[in-house]
């Protein structure tokens, strides 16, 4: 089960860039969760610990100019795609500093500097606005890749079989990272899916598929590498299925009771980041002395951000009727 | 005063007959409504998006916790996350004599389902010349609670605009439970829209501290589809709200009493069809009408009630006909830029002032 | 190419049950046109012509009470299913005698009596919402199977993938029969799906599927006979993809300039019914004066139709008003 | 009197400013404008089922027949049948500062890509904190045609109640081109809705004897978005209405002229934004409302028009406002019933003159 991660050939600028990416996330998630709690963060979490390893593979193998779109879920594609910590808790504080102004929140986190459309929080929404990205791309040939991001739940969506079709038919440059982590909120995916292997189902598009261990960052960077180079030669798209696990509940304050502890303490004992650390100083790629300068580097970088989110100004009350349209119209008259 | 007979005489504020006290929540008053129907018509089944699974939710919003162990998992029935198959099987075993329950947990996703709903259940009755029909009963949470603009929509306007469906908004355990077993009862598809902070799931901090419980009785009863509630008499002006903002609208009426204005306010339950009658009774009585809901205001369910009220009690109008609803923005998270957006306690009060000055 | 159909073990009764139903359809299908370009019919028509073996050979496999779901194109599955040909030509014309009352028209043929829900004119529409019609015969037990008709263009809408999906994870009791004609409207398949045979879609879903010579009555029957007894076994669905042409246009007055005359001539070189009838010929099951007394018997039956229809009433304008609900509501008072 | 300067003035019934004669049918000036701005413009492309197939269609009514042949097919796209993919590409490519024109072929089948339109395109800018901008321009056929309950609808009423979308639905050729070509400059998301019935490819029968041409000038114009156009001055009643029913208020404000009734006919064009300043400065004059469109009734926009006038412009009313709409049913298909349904030119004469009578 729990295969020791091959870090050979991996320089160790690279391994801690990736191991960076992982600790990053996994933070973030640790620290927005216990703010929640404390009753500072409005709405609803759905957090990522666990999956670091698919948002962190995936990301570091795009161009900084690619494109990803995401979900319900995305703190972990935000950050590993380069939206600053500061914007991203920002965001969630719904502060006027958000990388949406305060009015995206949770489940819209994204960034254009980033490459990263708002997050879409319909279940397979970023499966048919993708397929626009990568036809942009295309038109007008500008080596540029875009990503979709999406759970195994997504893939009973309408959204999922249009546009991968599409994407396929057109010979898009686009890669579909599918994160099965067996739940879609409660459901298991066998009860919703005679197939068990999401990556099965890309032969229904003649699509190209790959199942990779989505707790284990280097197969995934390497998956996604591959298949954004078939995609930038004009491929078109790969269906990449990272089996992975979301160690938290679907969103706060779910307790779990549909998957058993059993089956949780298995899956933690292959945590992304213990175990890409075990093999980073098994390896010799890096010392515990760098992991641990490097998580106390991550600290600050969350402390700060945590402080600035808090320290920002809320949104003017006023903003709330701006940016509907690019210039405000009159009918529907806001008063 | 024209009010349907035997309701309005004896309200109190959650709206239920007097009687032996017995509060529920609006979510255990609907779960007392469902089992009692599936008890009653075995046609009667649940379908829909984590509704059932052992050890889960009881649907997005609790409200089916118990009822799989109590039916059986045959008909407390899970799906893939499909909205078009969920919407499309319940059209479907409606036409076979079934009365499906549908489930898509937020009115938001009835977007990818709206072909089902639109082109098909709204339309099969009068495509087969009223030889089939389609009895189905899909319940859609609407409501903003800090989740942004796709999960807090109050998109019930759109489908008064579908000729063949119906469409019901209940804001009480009372009324929510008779008017959800009306429409399992009933031979054409209704949509039930149910406010997310009314529930009461969650105690009364989330809805402003508001008391979610209302008196529902222990003998069976139904509240009738199309029929109008008024929750609290008045002279000054007819208030027509629903949801958290009806709640909104009592609140400033009592604040506003004291400024010797006297607000009727009317929760109209039913959007489609709508109880224009009780409404028009207290128009003719009050000459003044202000209509508040959550929803957008442009092409909300608001304009087609001050259009009929403009056609057809014009000459009872002393003002013009004021509409408060959320501003024509999606919805932010903030929660500063979320108050400002949707209809507050204070917006409505100084509309009804401004109203009443006129 | 065209193979001879395989009729041995055909009964005369059923050889000459299947002959008439194939004639039945194109004998309509050839008079509604000419009933059209003279004016006599509104709207528009989706013909069948070409596509006959997949409905007869399919409706002969089911049982009086099943029901089936149709398309735009559903004039040959509604004879088949059984809807009378007077009150399918009767709504045709619009007529009070109708199968709709004339309210529902060319594409939304239909007749509770029959087992046939009103065509469904949406594209992949029939596909979601035949899975209710399985679902209430598995809840009740009943032994009925459902079986949906759609096209090849079908497949690629969000509808095909839902209801497929969910009918194989329920073991819905559902017939899937794909009418691949190769073309949806204009648009050949092959630009719009990078696999060619339809059945290669069904592995996603974990459903059986096969491909059948959809221009051949038994070989259409045969196939749905199997898909049918599984379905009522318990087993779930089957997509079953019939290879098939259409032999007119898309709609009326569609020149058909997207396809060659030459693919036409060959399609037509395989006609269902005149290779049924040389078949049936061949073997001795029936012989050319039976099959000619048939399609008189059609023939008739057919001038008895147009009859019918032309001498019904219209119906009341006011009949416009009802059937909108059950019983009429106020509000949308109708004036 | 209010109205945009320059447009009523020299208007003829056919909406455009008079000059040396070249008529078009909406279907060309259609065409004509989608050329130009794609010659203008790399980054406007065509994107839909059946637009650019050779030997096709050209599109499901014709628009783009020769636009394959002149920008080539990678900017005429064909696309499977698959209307969440059409419409999710654009809103993709928009976002990447593409100018796409999505297709379904008619308006019945954007309940095919609900999801897309209102939780994806209409709410992108908002969510991204203004960032982002989705300039998409979706055409969108409407009208009954004897197809029935599924191809017949006028659905623009619903997308009016979608803040961050824009509704424009030009009857005439002028009108048509101008605004097109404003949608696809325009940075948000527009709706355009057009007749099926007034395109003037099948001539004028279809529909019943206009003539379907209007003038075109040879030199390029936008006709902006939010603003309406006065068809017919008058001064006893206000009547606003789109497509088909305009022309068939055009045609009874003539017959009504020998009856003394002198009907003032405005074009709203555009639904959302509306253009209330030009309607209201007439209602002023008039005294007297009514809104006719082939949409239903209840819900339709008529609904926010007449509301708005009830707010804004009650005490100019001499008279109740007046909406005549499609019946509250789905689409028949017998000639017979679906005449029933749609505002026919008699309905619209009889309504005026009730209402004139008050
Ligand atoms: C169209 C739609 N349907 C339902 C939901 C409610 N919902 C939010 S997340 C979720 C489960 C998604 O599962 P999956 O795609 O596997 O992603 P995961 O949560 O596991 O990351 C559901 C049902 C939604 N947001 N959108
Ligand atoms: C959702 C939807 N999109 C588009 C159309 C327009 N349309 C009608 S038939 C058709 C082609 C259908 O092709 P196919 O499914 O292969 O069926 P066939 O016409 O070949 O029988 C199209 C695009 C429609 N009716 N519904
Ligand atoms: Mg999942
Ligand atoms: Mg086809």
């Amino acid at each position: 089960m729990t295969r020791p991660i091959d870090v050979g050939g991996l320089s160790g600028e690279k391994a801690l860039r990736l191991y960076r990416g992982l600790v990053r996330i996994r933070r973030f998630e640790d620290r927005v969760y216990q703010l929640f709690l404390r009753g500072e963060l409005p709405g609803t979490l759905h957090q990522y610990q666990g999956q670091e390893a698919v948002a962190v593979g995936t990301c570091d193998a795009l161009r900084p100019d690619d494109w990803i779109t995401s979900t319900h879920r995305p703190h972990g594609h935000a950050l590993a795609k380069g939206v600053s910590m500061r914007g991203a808790m920002a965001e969630l504080y719904g502060k006027a500093t958000g990388c949406c102004g305060g009015k995206g929140g949770s489940m819209h986190l994204g960034d254009p500097d980033a490459g990263m459309v708002p997050a879409i929080a319909i279940v397979a929404g970023g499966n048919s606005v993708v397929t626009g990205l990568g036809l942009a791309f295309k038109l007008r040939s500008t080596g540029q890749v875009a990503t979709c991001f999406f759970g195994e739940g997504a893939t009973n969506e309408g959204a999922f079989h249009e546009g991968l079709n599409f994407a396929a038919v057109q010979k898009l440059p686009i890669v579909f990272v599918c994160e099965n982590n067996m739940y879609g909120a409660s459901t298991p995916f066998h009860l919703t899916s005679l197939v068990t292997d999401v990556a099965d189902r890309a032969a229904a598009y003649g699509v190209p598929a790959q199942v990779v261990d989505g707790m284990d960052v280097v197969a995934v960077r390497a998956a996604v590498e591959t298949a954004r180079a078939r995609a930038a030669a004009g491929d078109g798209p790969t269906l990449i299925e990272a089996k992975t696990y979301r160690f938290a509940g679907h969103s706060r304050g779910d307790a779990r009771g549909y998957r058993s502890r059993d089956e949780e303490k298995e899956w933690k004992e292959r945590d992304p980041i213990d175990r890409f650390g075990l093999a980073l100083t098994t390896a010799g790629t890096a010392d515990e002395a760098a992991l641990a300068a490097l998580v106390a580097e991550v600290t600050s970088e969350l402390d700060d951000a945590v402080e600035f989110a808090r320290n920002s100004p809320d949104p003017d009350a006023a903003e709330a009727l701006t940016d509907a349209y690019a210039t405000p119209i009159t009918i529907g008259a806001l008063r | 005063m024209t009010h349907p007979a035997g309701h309005a005489a004896t309200l109190e504020p959650g709206g239920a007959p007097s009687g032996p006290e017995r509060r529920l929540t609006i979510a255990e008053a609907i779960r007392e409504a469902i089992a009692e129907e599936m008890e009653r018509d075995d046609r009667v089944f649940l379908i829909g998006e984590d509704v059932g699974i052992p050890g889960g939710f009881g649907g997005a919003f609790g409200v089916y916790l118990g009822l799989p162990e109590r039916f059986g998992r045959d008909r407390i029935i899970d799906t893939p996350i499909s909205e078009k198959a969920i919407a499309g099987a319940a059209v479907g075993a409606a036409l076979m004599g079934m009365r499906p329950i549908p489930d898509v947990q937020y009115a938001d996703f009835l977007f990818e389902c709206m072909d089902e709903l639109v082109n098909q259940a709204a339309k099969m009755r009068y495509m087969s010349g009223g030889k089939l029909s389609v009895p189905l009963v899909m319940r859609c949470p609407v409501g903003t609670s800090n989740r942004g603009a796709q999960h807090g929509q109050c998109p019930e306007s759109f489908f008064t605009h579908v000729p063949g469906l119906k469409v019901v908004c209940p804001s009480d355990a009372y009324h929510a439970k008779g008017i959800l077993k009306s429409a399992v009862r009933d031979d054409d598809p209704v949509l039930v829209f149910e406010h997310k902070l009314l529930y009461g799931s969650k105690g009364r901090e989330q809805a402003g501290g508001l008391d979610l419980t209302a008196h529902v009785p222990e003998e069976e009863y139904l509240f009738p589809i199309g029929q109008a509630v008024v929750k609290r008499s008045g002279t000054s002006v007819t208030v027509v709200a629903t949801h958290l903002t009806l709640y909104r609208c009592l609140a400033a009426a009592e604040e506003l009493s004291a400024e010797g204005i006297e607000c009727e306010v009317i929760d109209p339950v039913s959007l489609l069809p709508m109880d224009t009658e009780t409404i028009f009774a207290s128009v003719d009585k009050t000459s003044r009408l202000l209509i508040a809901h959550e929803d957008t205001l442009t092409g909300g369910w608001g304009a087609e009630l001050a259009a009929r009220t403009a056609e057809e009690r014009l000459f009872s109008l002393a003002a013009p006909i004021r509409r408060v609803a959320a501003h024509d923005v999606p919805l932010p998270v903030a929660p500063v830029l979320e108050q400002a957006v949707v209809p507050s306690t204070e917006r409505i009060k100084s509309e009804i002032r401004s109203l009443c000055e006129l």
